[in-house]
């Protein structure tokens, strides 16, 4: 039991490979049973963990390739656990919402693996070697599984997700032969005083962000995006937007930020201009699209915006007290395990509206309340959820993001209000051309929602409202890493 | 003039261009193979360069062996790029690089 | 049993949710039992309310407080509560007495309803969240109910949803009074930075309690809430989802403009009144000053409006506007008391009036045209009197119906305001028109005869619905007893004073001249309309002027032109950004290499040309500009690697 | 050290490799190829590596030259220089020689003391082939049997 997290991570590449070659008849149950595993071992962790103690907990270390300073290092903190928690609550909720073949199951499970150890590597050849391995499984799946204009969006896709990794590596080879390591803990420590000078110092920053700020990704590399999300099959967009796109986040948090204080003091408006674009006019275009899937894809670069915005406004300058540094902290936490849940839950439900009139444009749709009311009733339930609205859970974790970056960063967040006044307006226009009105022709057949469908949208929902009520058992998991980030900034 | 290990690299510098020349600026698929060879020796004079003028003494002849796993290995390239070749005039008729454009995009 | 109450304040708005949740748990065919949770819960906030109002009356300035942690995030802990003072309990009482009558009367008016047990879940859960907004001690908690009852509306507004208007009208209502809330939100923020606390009153902590600390930026804060009060009650210019939100049905119109949502607005600005007030010299502070302005810019501008409406419950609706305007005014020259006061008679007459018009549309199977009705007094005798006693109380008739009473101590207020005395006036000519537009639609929907023969099968409604109205009537007038000069006990009982009868102050000049004013407004309107036909008289007499009222001063037109295509410029615009500008980024890196590639081929073949034309075909799609870089000539791709190992050396040397 | 010797072998062999790329005449091209390798190989014996400029000489002028002229036979009807030459190579070869040049002049931190040569004997590389680099030996063994039958296959006549 000592190595529970190696655990985490072998579960589902032994799902893969039991899907691969015991050829089961239902794949999916397969799958399920396994990440069904992966989320109890996941628990486990949780109460394995100690909220109390800030830091790296449980690790794991054990000599790899000791001439290139890689080194086995997985070891969680509260934001880890909470990542780790979050990719187990998606890919269960992934798995169930459509029937996916033992192919895709078994790549789907890879790329679960891939984000466990994305989420508690601590040295940077095995987070990049995990980072890169769920990057194959997405651009196969999406290649092979998706809808029409697939082989466009992947390789869009893999360009730019690839480019962006090509960057990263380069950097941080830069910083090894500078510095010698590449142990997080290490660098994070070597960071307060400037890990580089001169113009060198500046290309690897650069090449960090554009490697993660292609993942997120940020205005103005998102245009990969709209194009996988809207083709690959539903459940694999609920995986990228759930846990892909929050590689991209946490790699800033765990890497950029403690690496490269100053430089970010410097780039900071900049930075904050080019979120500031996305939470703004992410939203615009969404308000444009007439496919569905398209339409929560730009709302993902606005939610993700948000994050961003939290995370760099205070470290683009110091806020007067900590309140502010542990509010947009904590909202950027929480933001991320919101956007997980809640984004999926959309994809999941235009994935149901899908399954049962094969169109994803808004126009084919009308006057679904009278058919389906409960299908729209829990539907609006994630949509008000994405907006934002109290008493659920995207409020809070926007709340603290802007309460933190408000103290340092006025204008800009006074502007990415703007952001979420658009975003409800693009998902009261989707409410209203869905649910209301005469009911559209081909609409009236639909059945409501089945007894599984229930099974899989009660529970999520619950967690919203849970989160949107008494959000502190989320904010157990990653209090005290909160705080420890918080006087790390200084 | 004292044969230092700048005249060393130097050297082998120009042997590169040269063989950088040759596989650029030639048509015939052979002088690729050429110069590709001449590249490789190029880089074995580095390492015997920088190994005997190497100031630490490894115990072993460090660059010594890294020659000789490049040779072999450069051996069996040339088997396969000149059996390659055969193959290729062979299926075109043509050993003319600039007419062999099936990888066209 | 005062201990208890005051700890277990949020019982109030609670009982309503958990009604409105059992309902809809319950599910679709529950229709006795969805109207029994829903009453039982309503009659169970109204005792709850009951009682906590009744210790707010054994001492002056009774207010008392629970606070507690609602998060804790990192080291920092965010504290919400629930209050209880005179402003809460009173607008509790109100709010659930309103509210149950309402919902008496939906039982009627919806009887035939297939979602009936939704729209019952949703009447809950409305007048839960306003009793939320009502009893939070912080701004974070009043925002959050502020957003639930934003959220009600929606539902209710779009209630009918196979209606497209009704689904639009709840569309515009929602982010109308989202744009507002997004100032409030900004504001709530600036305001936390600012006092670190968003509690109201936390024992000498409380945001309200040190406002002196906001300093200068109390100004910017305080408008940035009016924004969202402004919002939420339809002040200029964000008031124009309040006449469209008549699509909902006649009781969630009677429940958002009287009990529930646009009362919200103007609990607001009182609720943190000491924000607006902070460092007022003279009681006039900039914020101040805009509210008034906007009150009274609100208030003529939709008084104007009524009077060329011709749809009943869009003139009501009108009046809402207009009557917010006043309170607004009211609170904005200090007169705070004097606004709650007009905010609580206004909820019970303008409910009467709305049930009253439900009442009359029932009646004549869903006609709402006031031009097609005429006759009613006979036919509906119990519709017509209540509905003439809301009328009379709406036009600021005096001594025997509250909204005189109140409307006077308004005027009062306004009359004595040091900065200006335009908006006295103003107000003066918005009394004359009130009276007008209602007498006009009493006339038309009362008097005369039948005018297009739809009140043939018009009949009285059953107990169920005119029981309530009933009850609001004599609310209407029995408040009156605590609000006249001479016993202002409610004015008393708001500010936390000692209530003294003074019979003298009684009369008053000031009552004579309004009295006067609405006398001619009665007056000119009986005038006007005693023999009024199919088209309006004011129509014939001034057509240019009727018809720029009748199409509401063009307001709707000119945001459709300028906001809203500003908005959906702007949209499309970051849509072909998008796919244009950033896409086509990727597409120019791509035709760059190409340009390469076509460049190194030219020279070699002399054929310029050809690659010119390469390079314009070529910004077709990433994939093809990438595929064109593979030419096949591997001696380019070895080039290109050489001039890569180049470009590092480059590098290199500007590195170092 | 003879620097004579030392200019003699270098210019020797710049001369024969600069032959070996631009001759138009492939059987020409080819043998300066062989000839260039032996001044390498010189090369070798001069820095104390005795051991690697025999392998040379028996690898290259041995073997890959026999192969190169078997090649050159074998395509014999493309063989009369017909193609032209490309002078954008020119430019980039030169271009990389300046990079390179520039780049080892730039570098302060080469050893600049004159060599010392310590041959390295056959035995010491023996011992050291088989203790070691014993799997870089053995990997390499793999790549040449593996290149042997690719190279067998390619040429493979198709017609059964």
């Amino acid at each position: 039991m000592a190595d529970l997290i190696t655990f985490l991570i072998l579960i589902p590449i032994v799902g893969a490979i039991a899907l691969y070659v015991g050829r089961p008849g239902s794949p999916r149950v397969v799958a399920l049973v396994f990440n069904g595993l992966s989320f109890f071992y996941a628990l486990m962790l949780w109460q394995k963990f100690d909220t109390g103690a800030a830091g790296l907990q449980l690790i794991e270390r054990h000599a790899w390739i000791p001439s290139i300073g890689a080194e086995y290092v997985v070891g969680i903190d509260g934001l880890s656990l909470l990542l780790v928690l979050l990719t187990s609550i998606v890919f269960p909720f992934a798995f169930s919402a459509q029937k996916l073949e033992r192919g895709a199951c078994s790549l789907l499970l890879v790329m679960q693996a891939a984000l466990y150890g994305t989420f508690t590597a601590q040295n940077f050849v095995l987070w990049f070697l995990f980072y890169e391995m769920s990057l194959v499984p997405a651009f196969l799946l999406i290649k092979i599984y998706g809808g029409e204009n697939r082989d466009y969006a992947a390789v869009k896709f893999f360009l730019y997700t690839f480019l962006g990794s090509v960057a990263m590596l380069l950097a941080f080879l830069g910083i090894y032969f500078a510095k010698g390591t590449f142990d997080f803990e290490k660098l994070a420590d070597l960071g307060k005083a400037g890990l580089l000078t001169g113009n060198v110092r500046w290309f690897v920053f650069a090449g960090i962000f554009l490697g993660l700020a292609v993942k997120v990704p940020v205005f103005p590399f998102h245009t990969w995006l709209p194009d996988a999300y809207q083709t690959a099959p539903t459940g694999v967009s609920m995986v990228l937007t759930g846990t892909l796109s929050k590689m991209g986040v946490y790699g800033f948090i765990r890497l950029l930020v403690p690496l490269f204080p100053q430089e970010i003091k410097i780039a900071g408006p900049w930075i904050l201009t080019l979120v500031v674009c996305s939470i703004v006019f992410a939203p615009l275009a969404a308000w444009r699209q007439r496919d569905l899937k398209r339409m929560v894809a730009y709302l993902s670069i606005n939610h993700l915006g948000y994050c961003l915005l939290g995370l760099f406004a205070i470290t683009a300058a110091l806020p007067t007290g900590p309140i502010d540094k542990q509010a947009a902290l904590s909202g950027v936490f929480l933001q991320i395990f919101n956007h997980g849940v809640t984004a999926a839950a959309l994809f999941y439900f235009v994935g149901l509206l899908e399954q049962r009139s094969g169109s994803r444009n808004i126009d084919d749709f009308g006057g679904l309340m009278q058919c389906t009311p409960l299908l729209c009733g829990w539907m609006s339930v994630s949509m008000f959820s994405s907006l934002g609205l109290p008493g659920l859970n995207g409020f809070i974790g926007e709340f603290l993001i802007f309460k933190g970056s408000f103290a340092t960063a006025a204008a800009f967040t006074a502007i990415a209000v703007i952001g979420l006044l658009f975003t409800a307006v693009t998902f009261v226009r989707a409410m209203q051309s869905l649910f209301s009105g005469p009911l559209a022709e081909g609409c009236a057949g639909y059945h409501d929602l089945l007894l599984r469908e229930k099974f899989v949208i009660v529970p999520v929902t619950l967690l919203m409202f849970a989160i949107g009520l008494n959000p502190q058992f989320i904010f157990n998991t990653f209090n005290a890493t909160v705080a420890q980030m918080a006087r790390l900034l200084g | 003039m004292i044969a230092t290990l700048q005249i060393f690299l130097i050297i082998s510098a120009a042997l590169f261009s040269i063989g950088l020349l040759a596989a650029l600026s030639r048509r015939h698929a052979i002088f690729i193979l050429i110069g590709i060879e001449m590249m490789l020796a190029a880089a074995n004079l580095n390492f015997i360069a920088f190994w005997q003028f190497s100031p630490v003494r490894a115990p072993q002849p460090v660059g010594v062996m890294f020659v000789i796993f490049t040779i072999a290995i450069a051996a069996a390239e040339a088997a396969v790029g000149l059996a390659m070749v055969i193959a290729v005039y062979r299926h075109f008729r043509t050993t003319n690089v600039d007419q062999l454009t099936r990888l066209k995009g | 049993m005062t201990d208890w109450i005051t700890r277990n304040v949020w019982l109030v708005p609670a009982t309503p949710i958990v009604a409105a949740l059992l309902i809809l748990g319950f599910g679709k065919h529950a229709r006795r039992a969805a109207t029994g949770v829903a009453i039982l819960g309503q009659i169970a906030a109204l005792i709850v309310s009951t009682c906590a109002f009744v210790p707010t009356l054994h001492s002056h300035e009774f207010r008392a407080f629970e606070n507690f942690t609602w998060f804790t995030f990192g080291e920092q802990s965010l504290r919400i509560g629930f209050v209880l003072d005179p402003l809460a309990a009173a607008m509790m009482v109100m709010i659930t007495l309103v509210g149950l009558c309402i919902f008496v009367f939906s039982l009627g008016y919806m009887a035939d309803d297939k979602n009936f047990s939704r729209f019952f879940a949703y009447l809950s859960f409305f007048s839960g969240a306003m009793l939320g907004v009502v009893v939070a001690n912080s701004l974070l908690l009043l925002f959050v109910f502020w957003e639930l009852v934003g959220l009600a509306s929606y539902l209710l507004i779009g209630f009918w949803i196979e209606r497209p208007s009704a689904a639009a009208a709840a569309k515009k209502a929602f982010i109308t009074t989202r744009i507002g809330d997004m100032g409030f939100f900004l504001g709530i923020l600036w305001l936390y930075h600012q006092s670190g606390t968003l509690l109201f009153y936390d024992g000498g902590h409380g945001c309200l309690e040190n406002v002196a600390l906001l300093g200068a930026s109390s100004t910017f804060i305080a408008l940035l809430i009016f924004c969202g009060a402004a919002g939420k009650s339809g002040q200029f210019p964000l008031h124009v989802w309040l006449p469209d939100a008549m699509e909902g049905p006649t009781p969630v119109s009677a429940l958002i403009h009287a009990a529930t949502m646009v009362a919200a607005g103007v609990f607001l600005v009182a609720r943190v009144y000491p924000i607006f007030s902070a460092g007022a010299v003279n009681g006039v502070t900039s914020s101040l000053i805009v509210v008034v302005w906007i009150g009274v810019v609100t208030g003529l501008m939709a008084a104007l409006i009524a009077v060329a409406q011709s749809d009943i419950k869009r003139i009501l609706a009108y009046s809402t506007v207009s009557q917010l305007g006043l309170m607004m005014v009211s609170l904005g020259v200090g007169g705070v008391a004097a606004g709650i006061m007009h905010l609580l008679a206004h909820g019970f007459f303008k409910a009467l009036l709305f049930l009253g018009a439900g009442s009359v549309i029932h009646g004549l199977h869903h006609e709402q045209d006031i031009r097609k009705m005429g006759g009613l007094r006979k036919l509906m005798p119990v519709t017509f009197a209540t509905y003439a006693v809301g009328m009379l109380a709406l036009s600021g008739v005096p001594f025997f119906f509250s909204g005189g009473w109140t409307k006077e101590e308004v005027l009062h207020a306004t009359s004595h305001w040091p900065s200006s005395h335009v908006p006295y006036f103003l107000l003066l000519l918005g009394v004359v028109l009130t009276a007008l537009y209602m007498t006009r639609q009493v006339m038309y929907v009362f008097f005369g005869s039948s005018r297009a023969g739809s009140d043939h099968h018009a009949h009285e409604s059953p107990s169920v619905m005119t029981v309530p109205l009933i009850i609001l009537a004599l609310c209407a007038i029995g408040l009156s007893i605590f609000l006249t000069p001479a016993w202002p006990w409610l004015e008393s009982y708001l500010l936390g004073h000692e209530a003294h009868i003074d019979a003298h102050l009684l009369l008053q000049p000031m009552i004579l001249v309004s009295l006067v004013l609405v006398g001619a407004g009665i007056g000119l309107g009986f005038w006007l309309y005693r023999r009024a036909g199919e088209v309006d008289p004011l129509q014939q007499k001034v057509p240019a002027v009727y018809r720029f009222l009748e199409n509401k001063m063009w307001i709707d037109e000119i945001y459709e032109h300028t906001i809203l295509a500003l908005a959906a410029f702007a949209s499309r615009v970051s849509d072909w950004m998008d796919r244009y500008i950033w896409d086509g980024l990727v597409r120019v890196i791509g035709g760059i290499g190409q340009i390469f590639g076509a460049l190194t081929k030219g020279a070699d073949e002399g054929v310029i040309n050809a690659g010119v034309d390469e390079t314009t075909v070529g910004a077709r799609g990433v994939g093809r500009a990438m595929s064109r870089l593979h030419s096949g000539q591997i001696q380019i791709y070895l080039g290109v690697i050489a001039l890569g190992m180049l470009a590092l050396f480059l590098f290199y040397a500007w590195l170092t | 050290m003879n620097s004579v010797a030392f200019a003699v072998i270098a210019i020797f062999t710049l001369v024969f490799a600069v032959a070996a790329a631009t001759n138009p005449r492939l059987m020409h091209a080819a043998l300066s190829f062989a000839v260039m390798f032996v001044g390498i190989a010189a090369f070798f014996f001069l820095l104390g590596a005795e051991f690697v400029g025999l392998v040379q000489i028996f690898v290259y002028v041995g073997a890959v030259a026999v192969l190169i002229v078997f090649t050159i036979l074998l395509t014999r009807r493309d063989a009369e220089e017909r193609h032209g030459f490309k002078w954008g190579g020119v430019v980039v070869a030169i271009g990389v020689f300046v990079g390179l040049v520039w780049a080892i002049l730039k570098t302060n931190s080469l050893p600049t003391l004159p060599y010392l040569v310590k041959a390295v004997t056959v035995k010491e590389i023996g011992t050291t082939l088989m203790t070691q680099d014993v799997w870089p030996l053995m990997c390499v063994g793999v790549l040449l049997t593996a290149a042997l039958i690719g190279a067998l296959v390619l040429v493979m006549e198709d017609e059964p």
